[in-house]
């Protein structure tokens, strides 16, 4: 089988989009956006709980999604929570380099470990825009977003 | 690197078809291409390239507007590809074809000139569920700025058209009904020529988005007694930039103006404007001059073959792929209405469409996912996407094959 | 069969450049082909031929949909054509720039979706009375829908434009400055950023019709703080079917749609629809995906050269013609203004302009003879038509000498 | 020279166009029409008398134009004054052939001989409608026109 393909659904991932972490609604969301991937329509919503310190202590997503855009989202929730915006957008950053097969040279560490199993995106242009999506809307979100961000 | 079928239909030999199609020379990740995306877009025969390029480079000039040499050739070539389409859909009159950018554009003419006009806050317009947005949006236009309402007629659970429920929709502030000829997602075909007797029945006028139905189906306007018909090129094996709008005659010619500027005009003043007889009227500004030869000769290559027997090898590959499908007990079938055309849409069990349709992909094999710029569809079958596999003349059942191997992949990958 | 021009202009070689342009090797009428009609749409090179036929039949598939291969490469494809219009034109985002059919579309773009909007009774519309059909006919359509008031700018007996007039012209009820950037008939190339600095002064926008001007100037809209330029692929050397606005992204974000169909929503329900942004809005259905590479090509090959010496060149033609044309005392040339562009129009005494085609094109010599679309400014010269030469960089002075040549045999035949 | 240029533009064509017969506003009028050349902006106006037994007692026409078009609309209304509505519908009928290359049975005569100037026009396809305008806007007075006759 195509070495690419392999790559890009590794077992984390399916098994991310199979069990997604932190999926439903938040109660008391301070902040929340609507995602929307104009290519297939699908769409995800991104709810935070954002604390006087700038901390985002909790996070949730909804919405369906292909596996790329599920995985990307779990993953995503799972390691932002407990960071600062700041760090977040930082990781996100990181993020958008290494999907996009660019030199992601702010990744370090577990970080760069954990986010690697969503490097074989790359491979697939067509499908970053999937992997982006809950990264955007979490974006949008701690901006005060209007509820529309769309994966680039 | 062509498979050859196990059924060759009499009259119509696809992998002679295939060999214009210069496009499947070029292996695609090293593997043949399997080109099921003829809905979104058919490619294009070397006749139709080849007409293309001798045109711009022997004949070319602009249309309408000149006197010397080049610009009678290329007006000749123009009215000539008027007339291909006015033959190919059988319109009475030449006047009867406005040549437009595509099939969104002809229906939207229709949108601006014809309907607008004849909207008051509470008309309504009947449309089905299964429209393509180009059939849809126009219309919501009319809701948005006049007010008008639109009543949605549902399918049948097989993708068919409930006629009695159309029916019952056309009342007496139905203004116009638009209707698919042929669904882009689940191939139905409608039977326009009871729907337009019904409409007619009540005094209401019909327009067919015929982007699909054009394709398969053979079109007779004046046989249906239509209003309006639209088509669009790169569909029809023909170049992008080019679609046609037939309308009747007498609707034409009470029409307004689309858009302005030159070619459309009797004469302009500081003051005043007054504007051409139909079809000048709606073409303003210098038309697709190369792209209407193009799809002249993607009209003469479509008429160079025996078309019940191309369509009759369609279906042969749709019967093929839908028994095929039956393996797969993970896989939804989305539209079986009796008659439909050659598209397979179907839904796969914990498999994300986008994610089949990559794995497919790097097989080589190219189909659709996403909601085929039908969102009520989606809804009305309570999906947000489906794959899509739809075929084409040069298809064979070697790519039903290649298709139904790969599904099996992706299974394999992604559960 | 190509001649030698006298002089070759330093960084370009206008021989070169027509050994790629095919349609010089067939003759007309068993002369050599010499063609003066490049401002009613120019040949094509055969860069720009090979590029789409190449594109067509190895790339090809609809844009933006699919997750396949070529249908990728298809988008990457139609989304490079959008990055190179915007640095031909200096766009400062590449979604400032919107693909349209032609430059005609372009304009009734702006009139349906901008200004539409923000047109009341009795509001005002400036132009100049050198205006093409296609930078009128919008805005009489909404004097007529809307009742807009069409102001009229007048240029003086040379042929240029009047500023100070355009500066008196534009009030308080002024909604838009509908400017050529170069006239298809006198050439007058009109000082843009003068006239957006007077507009904005007010607070008008102001949009440029480019489609000559695109051609035989360098435009960098962020220089001209310009609110709208069109142009239009044709007569860029490039194919029909395609063209573009540029419009500030705080514009395009404002607008509403244009035509409806797919590509150009975010969501579509029975109930409503929701739009995307631009300039996907703008761009409902199927766009001119292979006349988008073949516009690409076009302005890659004209960027091949040195655009100063082509300009250069086409100067060097123009001046050597207009000096020619001095010997007949019966022709009359209409506009001498300072700068102006490669486009030679003329009154001949006693002699219809459409004769003087006729005969010329016997001759292997295409001129153009009418009106030009330009209604309003034969009206105000006081002709019915006249004959125009326009040059383009594959002419030479061989083709004045056989200009002249013509035109004095028309003479003899004629009188 | 190019003979068909030659034939395009004989001295009979050329006096006419210079030297237009019945050329001028026309008193007392009962048809008129307007006809309008798209291709160039030129339009021609047709003014007859007809008379109570269908018979065209006077004709004029108005407006500039091409050689062609002024010639033959010089030659229609020398040809046409006198004879009666069916009449001038006949010749019309084959000076269209004529003109557009076709057989002209229907032609005979002195008719034949008078318009076979025109026939020049056949191998400029370009211009036949410079040629027919006259004719056209006629037809169109004849019939009541509105006024918009065109050249086909
Ligand atoms: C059913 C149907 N209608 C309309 C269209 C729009 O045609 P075009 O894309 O040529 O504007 C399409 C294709 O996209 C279609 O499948
Ligand atoms: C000055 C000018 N504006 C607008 C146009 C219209 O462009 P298009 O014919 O591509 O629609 C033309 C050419 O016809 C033109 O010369």
């Amino acid at each position: 089988m195509d070495d690419s393909l392999r790559e890009l659904y590794q077992d984390v991932i399916l098994d991310h989009s199979r069990h997604p972490r932190h999926f439903g609604p938040l109660e008391g969301a301070t902040n929340t956006a609507e995602g929307h991937n104009p290519l297939c329509g699908d769409r995800v919503k991104s709810n935070l709980i954002v604390d006087a310190n700038d901390r985002i202590a909790d996070i949730t997503f909804e919405g369906k999604g292909c596996a790329i855009s599920q995985a990307s989202a779990s993953m995503m929730t799972d390691m932002v929570v407990g960071r600062s915006v700041a760090e977040a957008e930082k990781l996100m950053g990181g993020f958008l380099h290494l999907v996009k097969g660019e030199e992601a040279t702010d990744l370090a560490g577990d970080d760069r470990e954990q986010l690697d199993v969503m490097a074989g995106v790359s491979a697939f242009p067509m499908r970053v825009k999937c992997a982006t999506l809950a990264w955007h809307t979490m974006k949008s979100a701690l901006e005060g977003g209007d509820g529309a961000a769309k994966s680039e | 690197m062509t498979a050859i079928p196990k059924t060759i239909k009499a009259g119509f030999d696809p992998n002679a078809a295939r060999a214009d199609f210069e496009i499947f020379a070029k292996p695609v990740y090293g593997k043949p291409l399997v080109y099921l995306d003829s809905a979104a877009s058919a490619q294009k025969p070397r006749q139709v390239l080849d007409a293309m390029r001798d045109f711009a480079s022997s004949e070319y000039a602009n249309v309408h507007r000149g006197v010397h040499y080049l610009s009678a050739a290329s007006t000749d070539r123009y009215e000539a590809a008027r007339r291909t389409v006015q033959k190919f859909l059988n319109a009475k009159h030449e006047d009867e074809i406005v040549f437009t950018k595509g099939g969104t554009e002809a229906i939207n003419l229709v949108s601006y000139s014809y309907l607008a006009l004849r909207i008051q806050p509470g008309d309504e317009i009947v449309l089905s569920v299964m429209e393509h947005h180009s059939n849809i949006v126009p219309w919501h236009f009319l809701r948005e700025r006049q007010g008008a309402v639109l009543r949605w007629v549902d399918v049948r659970n097989d993708g068919s058209l409930d006629i009695e429920a159309l029916d019952a929709a056309i009342g007496p502030k139905t203004k116009l009904v638009a209707i698919t000829h042929m669904s882009n997602v689940l191939g139905t075909v409608t039977p326009l020529k009871e729907i337009v007797a019904r409409a007619h029945a009540k005094g209401v006028p019909v327009l067919a988005d015929g982007a699909q139905g054009a394709v398969h189906e053979s079109v007779d306007v004046q046989a249906l007694d239509i209003d309006f018909y639209t088509i669009t090129g790169h569909k029809l094996y023909g170049p992008t930039g080019i679609g046609a709008l037939y309308g009747k005659r007498k609707h034409l010619k009470a029409m307004r103006p689309f858009n302005g500027g030159g070619e459309m005009i009797r004469e302009v003043t500081r003051e005043n404007v007054t504007y051409a007889d139909p079809p000048a009227r709606f073409e303003a500004g210098t038309p697709p001059i190369i792209e209407s030869v193009g799809l002249a000769a993607a009209i003469d290559y479509m008429n160079s073959f025996d078309r019940a027997s191309v369509h009759a090898h369609e279906q042969d590959l749709l019967t093929y792929a839908r028994e095929a499908v039956r393996e797969f007990n993970w896989l939804r079938v989305i539209g079986d209405a009796p008659g439909k055309g050659a598209i397979l849409s179907f839904e796969t069990d914990g498999m994300h469409a986008h994610d089949v349709a990559t794995i497919l992909d790097r097989e080589g094999v190219a189909v659709r996912a996403g909601h085929h710029c039908a969102q009520p569809l989606m809804e009305r079958f309570g999906v947000a996407s489906t794959s899509r596999a739809s075929f084409a003349m040069y298809n064979t059942r070697a790519d039903v094959d290649a298709l139904i191997a790969a599904l099996a992949k992706a299974r394999k990958i992604l559960s």
